[in-house]
């Protein structure tokens, strides 16, 4: 993994954080300021989760427990602050809640970061399944299955300030995650930051140069739990709801795959997060097949850039520096098969899953007017066919890889 | 509001191990919906239901539930959980407080759970099946007539709907029907077990002679296997045993144990409904067993003439204890609470015979009605006092 | 007699960083080559060149054997062994594990380096067969290395660096061993350090500079070309 | 003459059964070059590391400055002025040259665990660091990655992190190893220079270094000291011969 | 009494079903180094495939040709995918396995449905072996378990005797060293990934009519199987084995007692057991029951 520090960042950050707060102004449709919203979030996530794995080379399986722990203790001084009409605005309760789950870091992170590598992340899996299961048991401070909700509008308002907005939600999350990148930013350059990737490398030197690689681990974990913290907190404004099931298995996943498939640069969890609730709001409420093309994009995903999504964007950028991409012959046609090829298996896929439910769903509609009716071979054999051709192709114009210098 | 369309969205698992019962209420909402479209509902209005997949989780129904109203859908119908229907009801009510010129409407088609029309009830929420104290009342209503049956063992699903019938049942025996005694109680977490024979061990071990349960999915298919396993022959009284997937089990099983289901549903309806079931069942090679939706399309459609509008807030304000016909009769939807008055059968488990000739999911054995329970028998105590707009 | 290994324009490089700049050398079965060349000057690449380990371009002739784009075992299967500068003895794996790894499956060649003939020649290990390598000494790391090589029976034997860490007298050994082994017939590649060593050890020395041989010679040549020692060896 | 300021008692280290330090006993005055030689497996490094604490001794006691850290963790025996090289080159794969010297700089430069302060902000510390770099001809390689470096410039990279430490006692294992013959004469004097006024300890094989750096030899055979005295009385003992140097006597040299 | 023996007996088949699963992962997990996040999968497609094939040529066939197919699946992965990804550490072969579970089980739900399928127990195994205090033991349990015992057997004899099992371990230190001793480290990783997925896929018809087929029962065995792997201790096959019957017995145990304590009542408490065990484990003794190695 190559380490962030080698590529400037000095610039990135700051026109990152403004691009988040222009764009509420630029879109007018609530939806897309809500995908916006949890892009937002989940970006801070991946960030915390970039802390450990990145930085650390701490592969956490039970990072949920976290961002879980910052909803839930969010959501308590919500519902508290409505009940008592406490003067603390909303709006602070994601720093406050990112204490707190720093705070609960303390001994989980004591308790796990004694060893790096598979005993790491086994007992982050280990604590990750505990916590859920105890929250699905212990339902009068996990709200049991249907959870707490509150209303985030609640609290004293200052200047026209009220977070029922989506826009202003939507400022307050931007806010921070901006924040959070800035943070982490600043973190890898920081004499410990430094350190952690020492210890990352090659644990049994680090305590040669004076330093406790246990402490500088846990200092790291605790800086995760933090951001991860303050993006449950957020989540948990963002849904006005937290159940267990923000400390399931499949958040600690989804939060572990796509910051990996992101990469351990800084870019990566930007790229992640984005990308994991493009897939997983936007793709899941396009098409049923949205989890075949999530694994079938894990695979080529990493096959193609094994250095994660951040790692090709920067090969990209040093390519450009280099002359930049000239597109022969090969190239071309590759990605002219490639585009093929995608499509057509796209088709095919989504006949696949549609003729079961032809009456119901009548013929899958890909692009406008182009109607493909399941029951008659002729779109399948077509589709087929272009697939096909679309793999010869790019075999035919396949890159000479490998064995040269 | 002639000729106007009416968009629907269904928020309900349609992946995951509660999509098999999802998918079948959608396509009977679909169904039901297209049948009914046009000259064919009392407003002229056409009704169109969209799926929101909310893969069984609260968290996702409200993703769901965001989606649905950013592209401005107003009526919202959801049922395969009651956890789910709670977090719907709860963050409905704020949307609306936020928005009031365009409230959303939550018609609840399945789930039981009483808080939803009591403690918890909200002006937005509206139940169109019976909930559990309705169905238990019918079920006690029946286990009455059979003295023989005095230990009674539950097993339901360690969430609001399988709590809830627990809670009920053991009330309502103790209070009209004290002769039975409830011999053990499981309640387990619920679509995560895949085997259930820890629980039915410990149901034989208890000498219970009759069986209640409200698993439905999976979680009810599972423990009918580890009950065929065990060769229990006790009664197992259901609410959800003809939910897909549930009767081709039984049939497995034959008749070696008696089934009774509770529901607004069984195999071989008469006149109009059974015409429904029979062109349902052949478009989709499957059974019409949620008929809460054919009540929600006539209810909606009843209410829509009468407001002389398909507008949200001026529907609510007709439905708020509005009478209206149904298939075979007429039903309520009661003001107080907003729970519809309406009955329910209970039906048995048996092979097809000239008298019911239509089996369960083209198997030979089908649910065949015993006796139908009246919305006077079943109806309930009011237990709400909503805020009201 | 004939060039077993016969080696010309040999490039080979890390990603962007080209190493070997074209290497052309001749290897006669029997004989010892020994490559001296300052730090980073490319030796250990040139071994790992011709192992596979590293992308490379040219030609690398073996009995008549087109080595590059092979697989690097299937080049050890054509009777080549490598002994790393780093060693890379199997840290989980006991002595014993180690050296039984060093016999090559379904190997035709006869086998003359035994365990026992391994655990005789050095004792350090033999005293300690059972015990994982990765906790022995440095030194008793190189020789396990060497033994480990030298148990496929190969007739081509690339060594990087085998006398380093080594005590006084194993050093002596190690260049007896070396002798005796071009004696038998074994084409040896020495890729080492120590000039007075290498000088009396091989029959041909190489000097690389730049990625390139700049000097191939007997040792006599060597020393009687001290410009190649000043320009090349010294700082 | 002054007081040790490493002292080793009575030590003893057992594997499972096989022993590999025997009742060691040793002091190390302070600012002497102390070199120690052995067969290989005699226990050198063994005895590196009980003393850098890598290892807990089975019996016997380390003094270190008057401090007895027999049973001290190894990041409290550095911040006490304890560093050492390793005889496997450990690095750090993906950090690049400078960074490796800055990590080691940190602690001497009174960084502690700081997580506010930006690295290249600090002024002395980078200035330490470059200087180091010139010293150790590293300076053209100080943008590149470790994993990239040659074999030899690994082992300077390695021992350049114990000396840019600047600690009181230093450990090296094998420092010229690797090195060709040209580079080993550029060092070692390199090596004195940088030593001066502190005290070193190495474990070398290569004679010539040995008898050119070190006030005082120690022989170790099979984990037992075999004798402890000035190069010359060492040259001329007939064990030690034996035991080690053999035929090949100052090979190299 | 009877209760106790009858849940003596359920832990045991069920540990050993567990161990034929965590076999498979002792393997390509804590051999290989492979975080196989599809190790599930490939249980539930043995399931599967046994259905179809016991369907079309009866069950013996099934428990033949099953594992061999996945096994054949598994090795064409390797090879075409994992072999390339796998020079970049075990971070991608990580992502690429987790690709791969969810494949195949949308395959899985697209050829055979999403709810379960009917495979049952063949009748010449459906009788009871023996019959204690009136608790009858199935045949079927009986021969599982045989099988489990069996696997158990060939597996420590392949790593005893043969050198497979010595190169994947050097290659997990030095890959590259190994293949320049001679080794074809590729072919040979290729054979132990598609043995383990086989095994899997054996767990597979013996546990998917002894459980429940359908597309629910990757996800179910999913991170247990690591738990079996880490708490008997990496690269360690009998640790593996001894772990697996621990957490059959502790958990038939718990459900079978389910003594009320506190609020909860045990069984409840009987999905947490294996992990509450893995972080006692790992916190305590990290090299897990007769580990080699912690990482
Ligand atoms: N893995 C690698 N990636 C990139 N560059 C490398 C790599 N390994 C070596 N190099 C570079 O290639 C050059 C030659 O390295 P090589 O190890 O062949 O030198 P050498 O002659 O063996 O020196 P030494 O005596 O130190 O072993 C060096 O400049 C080194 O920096
Ligand atoms: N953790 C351990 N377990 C068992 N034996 C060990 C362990 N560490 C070292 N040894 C043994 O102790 C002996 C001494 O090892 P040590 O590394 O100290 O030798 P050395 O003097 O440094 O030799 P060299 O000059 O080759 O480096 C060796 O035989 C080694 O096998
Ligand atoms: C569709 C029904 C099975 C839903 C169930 N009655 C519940 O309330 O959760
Ligand atoms: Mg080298
Ligand atoms: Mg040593």
């Amino acid at each position: 993994m190559a380490s962030s520090h080698r590529f400037n960042w000095a610039w990135a950050w700051p026109m990152w954080a403004l691009l988040l707060l222009c764009l509420p102004l630029a879109w007018e449709s609530r939806h897309a300021l809500g995908l916006a919203s949890q892009m937002g979030i989940a970006v801070l996530a991946c960030l915390s989760f970039h802390v450990l794995w990145g930085q650390g080379g701490l592969l956490s399986f039970g990072h949920a427990v976290y961002t879980g722990a910052g909803a839930y203790l969010c959501m308590h001084t919500l519902q508290a602050l409505a009940a008592h009409g406490w003067p603390l605005p909303v709006a602070l309760l994601p720093l406050l809640a990112g204490v707190g789950t720093a705070v609960l870091a303390l001994p989980l992170g004591w308790l796990s970061t004694r060893r790096p590598g598979t005993p790491f992340a086994m007992i982050t899996l280990g604590l990750g399944e505990l916590t859920w299961a105890l929250a699905l048991m212990w339902p009068a401070w996990s709200g049991g299955e249907s959870g707490l909700s509150g209303n985030r509008a609640a609290g004293p308002r200052w200047g026209g300030w009220d977070l029922g907005q989506p826009a202003h939600l939507y400022l307050l999350i931007a806010v921070h995650t901006a924040f959070g990148l800035a943070l982490v930013w600043a973190f890898t350059r920081t004499t410990v930051g430094r350190l952690l990737n020492a210890v990352r490398d090659n644990p049994l030197r680090v305590p040669m140069l004076g330093y406790d690689p246990q402490r500088l681990r846990l200092m790291a974990f605790v800086f995760a739990a933090f951001l991860a913290g303050v993006s449950g907190a957020l989540v948990a404004l963002h849904q006005e709801i937290v159940t267990p099931e923000v400390f399931s298995i499949h958040r600690s996943g989804s939060l572990l795959l796509f910051t990996l498939l992101g990469g351990a640069t800084l870019l990566g969890p930007v790229l992640g997060g984005v990308l994991m609730v493009a897939v997983m709001v936007g793709l899941s409420g396009l098409t049923p097949a949205w989890l075949l093309y999530t694994g079938l994009g894990f695979m080529l995903g990493v096959v193609w850039a094994p250095q994660g999504l951040g790692g090709l964007v920067l090969a990209a950028r040093q390519a450009f520096a280099r002359g930049g991409w000239r597109p022969g012959g090969r190239t071309t046609s590759r990605w002219l098969g490639m585009v093929v090829a995608s499509a057509s298996a796209v088709a095919l896929v989504e006949m696949a899953y549609q003729w079961p439910q032809h009456d119901t769903l009548g013929p899958v509609r890909l692009v406008a007017g182009l109607a493909l009716d399941t029951r008659s071979p002729v779109p399948w054999v077509l589709s087929t066919g272009l697939f096909l051709t679309g793999l010869m192709v790019c075999w035919w114009a396949r890159p000479h890889e490998g064995h040269r210098p | 509001q002639h000729g106007q369309t009416v968009r629907i969205a269904f928020i309900d698992p349609l992946s995951g191990p509660m999509a098999d019962v999802g998918r079948n209420s959608l396509q009977s909402w679909q169904f039901v919906a297209e049948r009914q479209s046009g000259a064919k509902n009392p407003a002229g209005v056409r009704f169109v239901v969209a799926p929101f997949d909310n893969k069984g989780s609260p968290q996702e129904s409200l993703n769901a539930l965001k989606a649905a109203i950013d592209q401005g859908f107003r009526y919202v119908v959801q049922g395969n959980g009651s956890g789910v229907t709670h977090v719907l009801a709860d963050a409905i009510a704020r949307h609306n407080a936020r928005r009031p010129d365009a409230p959303v409407l939550l018609l609840n088609y399945a789930a039981t759970d009483p808080a939803l029309t009591g403690e918890r009830c909200t002006y937005w929420h509206f139940r169109i099946e019976a909930d559990t104290t309705m169905k238990v009342a019918a079920l006690v209503d029946f286990l009455a007539g059979h003295p023989e049956l005095q230990k009674v063992y539950l097993v339901n699903q360690d969430y609001a709907h399988g709590q809830q019938l627990s809670r009920h049942f053991k009330e309502a025996v103790a209070e009209r029907l004290p002769s039975v005694q409830v011999v053990g109680e499981e309640l387990h977490p619920a679509f995560q077990l895949r085997d259930f024979k820890p629980q039915v061990q410990r149901l034989m071990a208890s000498g219970a002679q009759a069986v209640v349960t409200g698993n439905w999915g999976e979680d009810f298919v599972y423990l009918v296997q580890a009950l065929q396993d065990a060769k229990a022959q006790l009664p197992l009284f259901t609410y959800y045993a003809a939910l897909p997937g549930a009767p081709q089990v039984l049939a497995k099983g034959g008749q070696s144990m008696p089934v009774y289901q509770v529901a607004l549903h069984h195999n071989n309806p008469e006149g109009e409904m059974g015409r429904l079931a029979a062109d349902f069942r052949r478009r989709y090679k499957t059974d019409f067993v949620v008929y809460a939706t054919q009540t929600g399309i006539q209810m909606l459609g009843a209410a829509m003439a009468r407001a002389g509008s398909t507008d949200t807030r001026r529907v609510a304000d007709v439905l708020d204890g509005m009478t209206f016909p149904v298939l075979g009769g007429t039903a309520t939807m009661r003001g107080e609470d907003h729970q519809l008055q309406l009955g329910q059968f209970i039906s048995r488990w048996q092979p097809v015979d000239a008298r019911y000739p239509v089996g369960a999911e083209g198997t030979g054995h089908t649910f065949a009605p015993l006796q139908y329970v009246d919305a006077r028998v079943l109806s309930q105590p009011v237990r709400c006092n909503m805020p009201r707009p | 007699m004939t060039d077993a290994l016969a080696v010309s324009g040999l490039l080979a490089g890390y990603g962007q960083s080209r190493v070997l700049q074209g290497v052309d050398f001749e290897l006669a079965a029997g004989s010892i080559l020994a490559v001296l060349g300052r730090n980073g000057s490319g030796r250990s690449t040139l071994a790992r060149a011709l192992m596979g380990l590293v992308p490379a371009r040219g030609s690398v002739r073996w009995l008549g054997h087109e080595l590059l784009g092979l697989p690097p075992h299937a080049i050890a299967r054509l009777g080549v062994a490598y002994v790393p500068e780093s060693r890379d003895v199997f840290p989980r794996l006991t002595v014993a594990q180690n050296l039984t790894l060093g016999l090559q499956p379904r190997s035709t060649r006869p086998v003359c380096w035994t365990q026992e003939w391994v655990y005789d020649s050095f004792p350090a290990l033999a005293a300690r067969w059972d015990v994982a390598a990765g906790v022995l000494s440095g030194g008793e790391q190189q020789m396990l290395s060497l033994c480990r090589a030298l148990m496929g029976a190969p007739q081509l034997l690339i060594v990087d660096e085998p006398t380093e860490g080594l005590a006084p007298q194993v050093v002596t050994q190690v260049d007896a061993l070396l002798r005796a082994l071009s004696t038998q017939g074994m084409a040896v590649l020495l890729i080492e350090q120590k000039l007075d060593l290498s000088l009396a050890v091989a029959d041909r020395v190489a000097v690389m500079g730049h990625g390139r041989l700049v000097f191939d010679g007997s040792p006599a040549q060597l020393l009687a070309s001290p410009a190649v020692v000043q320009e090349w060896l010294e700082v | 003459m002054s007081a040790p300021v490493l002292e080793v008692a009575g030590l003893h280290q057992r594997f499972g059964a096989t022993e590999v330090l025997r009742d060691l006993n040793l002091q190390v005055r302070a600012g002497e070059r102390l070199a120690v030689i052995g067969p290989n497996g005699a226990g050198k490094s063994t005895l590196f590391n009980a003393i850098s604490g890598l290892v807990r001794p089975s019996a016997g006691h380390i003094r270190l400055r008057g401090q007895a850290i027999t049973s001290w963790s190894v990041h409290k025996r550095h911040q006490l002025g304890l560093a050492r090289s390793f005889q496997i080159s450990q690095l750090f794969g993906q950090l690049t040259v400078r960074d490796h010297l800055r990590c080691a700089a940190s602690w001497p430069d009174g960084q502690g665990y700081r997580f506010w302060r930006m690295l290249d902000h600090q002024r002395t510390l980078n200035a330490r660091v470059d200087a180091w770099l010139e010293r150790l001809g590293l300076a053209e390689r100080a943008a590149d990655i470790a994993a990239e470096l040659s074999y030899a410039e690994q082992r300077t990279l390695d021992i350049g992190m114990a000396l840019t430490s600047e600690a009181e006692v230093l450990l090296l294992d094998e420092p010229t190893a690797g090195m060709s013959r040209s580079e080993t004469a550029r060092f070692v004097p390199l090596l004195r220079e940088l030593t001066e006024g502190k005290t070193l300890l190495m474990v070398e094989h290569d004679m010539g270094v040995v008898f050119e750096l070190a006030d005082r030899i120690a022989v170790l055979v099979q984990g037992e000291l075999l004798a402890c005295d000035t190069p010359q009385a060492i040259r001329a003992n007939p064990s030690v011969q034996r035991a080690y140097l053999g035929q090949s006597q100052g090979s190299d040299a | 009494m009877e209760l106790l023996v009858l849940s003596l007996l359920n832990g045991l088949s069920y540990g050993l079903l567990l161990f034929m699963l965590s076999a498979g992962l002792t393997l390509i997990f804590s051999l290989m180094g492979v975080l196989n996040f599809a190790h599930g999968s490939f249980y539930m497609l043995g399931a599967y495939l046994a259905h179809s094939l016991s369907a079309a040529w009866g069950f013996w066939w099934a428990l033949l040709v099953s594992p061999l197919l996945v096994g054949a699946l598994a090795a064409m992965f390797y090879a075409q995918v994992l072999q390339r990804v796998a020079a970049h550490g075990h971070v991608a072969e990580l992502l690429v396995t987790f690709g791969l579970s969810y494949v195949l089980l949308e395959v899985v739900q697209l050829v055979w449905g999403r709810g379960p399928v009917d495979y049952r127990v063949p009748a010449a195994l459906s009788g009871s072996v023996f019959t204690l205090w009136n608790v009858r033991f199935p045949a079927y349990r009986a021969f599982s378990m045989g099988v489990a015992l069996l696997v158990l057997g060939a597996l420590a004899l392949w790593l005893r005797l043969s050198r497979g099992g010595l190169v994947v371990q050097a290659a997990l230190s030095h890959p590259k060293m190994a293949q320049a001793l001679g080794h074809n480290v590729p072919r040979v990783f290729m054979g132990v990934f598609a043995c383990g997925a086989g095994l899997a896929a054996l767990a597979g018809v013996l546990g998917g009519n002894a459980f429940v087929t359908e597309p629910g029962m990757a996800a179910t065995v999913g991170s247990i199987v690591f738990v079996v792997a880490v708490v008997g201790g990496l690269g360690s096959l009998w640790g593996a084995f001894w772990a697996s019957l621990l957490m059959g017995l502790l958990q038939t145990a718990a459900v079978a007692l389910d003594l009320p304590l506190g609020g909860v009542r045990l069984s409840q408490l009987a999905p947490l057991l294996p992990y509450a065990m893995l972080v006692g484990m790992l916190a305590l003794h990290p090299r897990g029951l007769m580990g080699q190695r912690e990482s």
